[in-house]
């Protein structure tokens, strides 16, 4: 009873909330299949006249496909290397040791150097590995990323004591204590992971621009870029190609929700 | 073990894809070739790289395209590690910096070598490509503003020819702003404004290029005539928020008197606006003949391998044959003098509009203003166009606006 | 991320029929059958009829038809209507036209046409109708 | 990760020692990779800008040693630098708003109530979003003649004329740091949640038991329990506004004059269009620093140790 009386004002702020979240998604989605004169007021509010030429557009303005393709490697690479890298990061960071304080403060600190100050050293040093215009390349800068470390930390933490100090008293190495004791409890962790590694590379803007030379290197949202710049007229094709680059982010996420979103209550918790 | 066993074939999976394309195909005679926002035209490129490495075997031809706001960080990276393209297209007045800072390559004595291919050009176009009496740039192709007026809106408002002065110009304005409608527009990046400055016989800085110049009360003035005819409407504030497609979309969207633009605008304008006819839009010069160019020209990196080749490459993409073909396709002028007859023919038939809107591009180009060869061109345009801004959008009185603006000009020529 | 393979057969039973293979496989099908499509549909034959303002078929009507190119269109090709007012255009490269029909004294007619793919074959539904009165924008 | 080998039947608990030698191995080696990738892109390029900042160089230019030139002209002599100082610090101080919002609907969403993972799911998909995709689409939404704030705010008779937000010297950055928390929060949300998984339960049935009520209870132990997720929140939330260049240069470049100028645009403007790497590596290095000042100041406010989450 009590929980119907106070549940309704819950439901109502959620509401609102998620509309305010939603609204700017439909906004861009009626333009990009019904386009908007600029000039006339008031703006439609339901599309009219909706088709899907301006998708059409985007495909064949750049090499969509190509991009695409390159923008997916890319985030696969970076994926599997930020679960792993972290995962271990995260669980050395779990322990006590000399100097963590120091690698704690570094780590953060590594977070407050604007990647635009970074580029042209780390321009030089991608040439110097050989790998600029690769794939790997385009990758390696964002194999370890600080956040995802530190939720895998904290994720370990969560981990009871206790079973680790049992798994200890039978003898497992260190390596099995992680991978069978820690990891099954930190599904959370690595779904968070997958998802962030995967928006941040995905999304990535500056550095492929600078690191890639040849036009089939080229990402999507150098495409989303180049696209802004003169094709910017056709207003309905730029949101399409918004819609078009949000998508497989969107729709992974919509995928892993459960994961993720559930993952976080019911994962490794309890002390 | 599977965990291990996971990251070996991770590892290798990602190693197999270390290898960058373009060090793969790397010869001493490649040459690549960096073009600004023209990606649309790959299919003639590609004509033209054929036909090259016919002429020319043995040669590879690596192009590449950025967007404007991006190409200068790439070739600044590029230079810095050495691997600067042979051949790069750039617009506005950064080639100065770049040539000053020694990046691109001296082709006077090219010049000196080959006049018959110097004559081909419009000297004027030409002319603007010079920093200290060096020769930097081929055009590629070239553009200025002009004067494009509404008509329709002109009849209505009682006016018929449009105007020959800067009192005019705001006076129509005015007489056409009412409610939606406003009287005026301006592109305002790459110094475009710059002409109702020179209209008012404003100076940018002293002949000599070593102070300031437009802190005077003329000038003043000026900026608070203009601010007074932004607040009332006649100016839409569009000319001093706007970059390329708000004031082009607010022309089109056919409530707006006049827009100081270049040619290129007419395409974009003419793709938004339905109502557009040679009985409908206007093409003019602006008050006084006052134009500011937005030239492409194609320069060589210093740092190139065989800048002979480099400069053949150039030779090639601006040959009246391939300039002809541009102007065709993209509706642009060359500077290449017979190229753009021929393109200005093809385009007088179907249609007569745009034949009128590029040729203006051909008339006085002797009164081209807003291009100084400055190695600082950026900075000081970073230094002036916000205090500019303010003024005429009314957050500062012109006085003051000049004289932050002096300032800061100040600055940036005192460093340099 | 379960790597032991233990209750293997389940295990994989239950990731096979998961959202996660399932949802990926379903786009890939519709990609190929929307490929399998546009391949056997993409000849470029662009088909239609010229009518003038009263409906009667137009003979010898010059068409033309123009494919969009960066910010305008330009002709691509041209061709005369056969006695019925018929014409057809072969090899269309592109996926954003324009027709335009004209014959002296009847008048012309300029209408877009846009199609799903690139020289997708269609067959306008509606003729082109002249009319004296000037058509938009040219 | 290969130095992980470790024989189960060679451990015994009481090997305390070669145990421990053990671990100092392995946490080294496991932490190096990550650490590796840092020293390459994060440490070197910063000690590259340490080091141009005293100097007076750019591409092709043989590097002179200036001393604190750089730094004189910064802090003295350039309103623009002062201008986009205080704008950063703007979007910093906005941060804790967001983290407020986030709080309140994570405690919301953590409460069992119908269809909280659709919420949760609802509020965390602004997060995902390609940034420059994200700029474009509340640009579109602030514009001026068919943006959607502008119809609802004209259609509520709020203001007659439509307002230019991008365009307005007041309105940008509030604009700008709107869209900046609209994203954000989704990802504060779910920080925040993860942190309230960890308080363990029994402390609420105490407290129940003491016959504390609710906001007594949040505030006696959820709040200082979420200290640490909080200023998690804060710290990366706060970096990744003010670090993160796309936002501001798609929705304003800056603009109006230099109404949105953030330290990281203007660096990016100094260096690549104005070629003033040297100037633009010192503002970078005063910036370093100011974040450095601040995630300092949040940590000791927080007490909290960086990311950790305490059980005790």
């Amino acid at each position: 009873m009590v929980r119907h009386q106070r549940s309704w004002p819950i439901h109502l702020a959620l509401l609102i909330v998620c509309l305010v979240m939603l609204v700017p998604f439909y906004w861009v989605l009626k333009t990009s299949i019904s386009g908007e004169n600029i000039f006339s007021y008031p703006p439609n509010i339901i599309p009219r006249a909706p088709h899907p030429f301006y998708y059409v557009d985007v495909w064949y303005a750049i090499p969509f496909a190509r991009y695409f393709l390159n923008s997916v490697v890319v985030s696969v690479l970076t994926i599997v290397a930020n679960v792993v890298l972290n995962a271990m990061a995260g669980y050395s960071l779990t322990q006590s040791f000399p100097g963590k304080r120091v690698v704690l403060m570094l780590f953060l600190s590594c977070m407050m150097i604007p990647f635009q100050a970074t580029i042209i050293p780390a321009y030089l040093i991608t040439g110097k590995l050989g790998l600029l215009d690769s794939y790997l390349g385009l990758a390696l800068p964002m194999f370890s990323t600080i956040i995802c470390i530190f939720v895998f930390k904290a994720s370990f933490d969560a981990v009871p004591r206790s079973l680790i100090d049992a798994a200890r008293v039978d003898g497992l190495s260190e390596g099995r204590i992680i991978w069978k004791v820690m990891m099954p409890l930190a599904k959370s962790a690595v779904a968070t992971n997958v998802i962030l590694s995967f928006i941040w590379s995905w999304n990535n803007f500056m550095w492929p621009l600078i690191a890639t030379r040849s036009q089939d290197m080229q990402t999507l949202p150098l495409g989303l870029a180049r696209f802004i710049s003169y094709q910017e007229d056709t207003t309905g094709a730029l949101y399409a190609f918004c819609i078009m680059v949000l998508a497989p982010g969107i729709l992974l996420f919509l995928l892993a929700q459960k994961e993720f979103v559930q993952g976080l209550t019911t994962g490794a918790t309890k002390g | 073990m599977d965990r291990r066993k996971l990251l070996k074939t991770g590892l290798a999976a990602a190693g197999t894809l270390a290898t960058p394309a373009y060090l793969r195909a790397q010869s001493n005679k490649k040459l690549s070739i960096l073009t600004w926002n023209i990606a649309d035209q790959e299919a003639l490129f590609k004509e033209e790289f054929e036909e090259f490495k016919k002429a020319n075997p043995g040669v590879e031809i690596e192009w590449l395209d950025k967007k404007g706001p991006d190409l200068p960080a790439f070739y600044q990276t590029q230079l810095v590690a050495g691997t600067a393209p042979d051949v790069i297209d750039i617009q506005g007045a950064l080639w100065v910096e770049w040539a000053a800072n020694g990046a691109l390559l001296d082709l006077t004595p090219y010049f000196q070598n080959d006049p018959a291919f110097v004559k081909m050009f419009n000297p004027d176009y030409m002319s603007s490509f010079v920093y200290d009496r060096k020769n930097y740039l081929v055009p590629f192709y070239v553009a200025k503003t002009l004067l494009y007026y509404n008509k329709t809106m002109f009849k209505e408002a009682g006016l018929s020819a449009p105007p020959k002065s800067f009192d005019e110009l705001l006076a129509f304005s005015q007489a056409m702003a009412k409610g939606e409608k406003t009287g005026f527009l301006t592109l305002n990046f790459d110094w475009l404004y710059w002409p109702l400055m020179k209209m008012n016989s404003i100076e940018l800085l002293t002949p000599d290029y070593k102070k300031p110049a437009f802190n005077t009360t003329a000038a003043a003035e000026l900026l608070d005539r203009l601010a007074k005819s932004t607040a009332s409407g006649a100016i839409n504030k569009i000319a001093w928020t706007g970059r390329w497609v708000e004031p082009n979309g607010a022309f089109a969207s056919g409530t707006v008197g006049m827009m100081q633009a270049h040619s290129a605008s007419y395409f974009f304008v003419k793709g938004q606006g339905r109502w557009i006819n040679p009985d409908t839009l206007g093409a003019a010069q602006a008050p006084g003949d006052w134009s500011t160019p937005t030239n492409h020209g194609f320069g060589v990196s210093k740092s190139s391998k065989n800048p002979e080749l480099a400069f053949a490459l150039v030779k090639h993409m601006t040959s009246v044959k391939w300039a002809t073909r541009l102007a065709q396709i993209r509706r642009v002028l060359t500077a290449n003098i017979e190229a753009d007859k021929a393109g200005l023919d093809s385009v007088k038939a179907d249609d007569p509009l745009a034949y009128a809107v590029l040729q203006t591009q051909l008339e006085h180009t002797d009164k081209m203003t807003g291009n100084w060869p400055l190695a600082n061109d950026a900075q000081i345009k970073e230094a002036f166009w916000p205090e500019f801004q303010n003024a005429v959008l009314g957050r500062k009185d012109g006085k003051t606006a000049l004289a932050d603006a002096e300032r800061a000009v100040m600055r940036v020529l005192r460093r340099s | 991320m379960s790597f032991e393979g233990d209750p293997a057969r389940s295990v994989r039973k239950r990731w096979f029929v998961s959202r996660f293979v399932l949802v990926p496989c379903a786009l890939v099908l519709i990609a190929v059958l929307w490929n399998a499509w546009v391949f056997t549909h993409n000849h470029g034959v662009v088909a239609g009829r010229v009518v003038d303002a009263a409906g009667a078929p137009v003979e010898g009507a010059e068409v033309k038809l123009w494919v969009f190119n960066f910010t305008t269109f330009v002709e691509q090709a041209s061709t005369k209507t056969r006695s019925d007012g018929s014409f057809e255009f072969a090899k269309n490269p592109s996926h954003n036209i324009q027709l335009s029909a004209e014959k002296l004294g009847v008048g012309r007619s300029r209408i877009p046409v846009r199609l799903y793919f690139q020289s997708e074959d269609i067959v306008l539904k509606r003729p082109l109708q002249l009319s004296s009165a000037d058509a938009d924008n040219k | 990760m290969s130095v992980t080998a470790v024989e189960p039947s060679a451990t015994r608990p009481r090997f305390t020692e070669r145990r421990s030698t053990r671990r100092a191995v392995l946490i080294w080696s496991f932490l190096a990779p990550s650490l590796l990738i840092f020293l390459l892109y994060r440490i070197l390029p910063l000690g590259w800008n340490v080091l141009l900042s005293f100097e007076a160089w750019s591409p092709l230019k043989p590097a002179v040693f200036i001393g604190l030139d750089n730094y004189q002209e910064m802090l003295s002599d350039d309103d623009v630098f002062w201008q986009a100082l205080w704008n950063t610090l703007g979007i910093i101080a906005s941060a804790p708003v967001g983290i407020v919002i986030a709080l309140g609907l994570a405690l919301l969403v953590n409460s069992n109530i119908r269809g909280r993972d659709v919420y949760r799911t609802v509020i965390f998909l602004s997060y995902p979003l390609m940034t420059v995709a994200v700029a474009i689409i509340w640009r579109w939404m602030f514009d001026e003649r068919v943006g959607l704030i502008n119809y609802v705010i004209r259609s509520l008779h709020l203001a007659d004329q439509p307002i230019p937000f991008l365009n307005s010297f007041t309105w940008a950055l509030p604009c700008v740091i709107a869209a900046n928390v609209w994203q954000m929060l989704g990802f504060y949300m779910i920080i925040i949640l993860t942190g309230l998984q960890t308080i363990p339960g029994n402390l609420y049935e105490a407290a129940e038991i003491d016959g504390a009520n609710s906001f007594r209870r949040f505030l006696r132990i959820t709040l200082p329990m979420l200290r640490p997720s909080l200023f998690l929140c804060f710290v990366i939330g706060m970096l990744n506004s003010v670090t993160s260049f796309d936002l501001v240069y798609v929705m304003t470049n800056g603009g109006p004059g230099h109404a949105t100028e953030i330290l990281v645009t203007y660096i990016y403007k100094l260096a690549f269009n104005q070629t003033r790497f040297d100037y633009a590596a010192a503002i970078t290095v005063v910036f370093f620093l100011l974040l450095l000042a601040v995630t300092w100041v949040a940590n000791r406010l927080s007490g909290g140790d960086v990311g950790a989450v305490e059980h005790n």
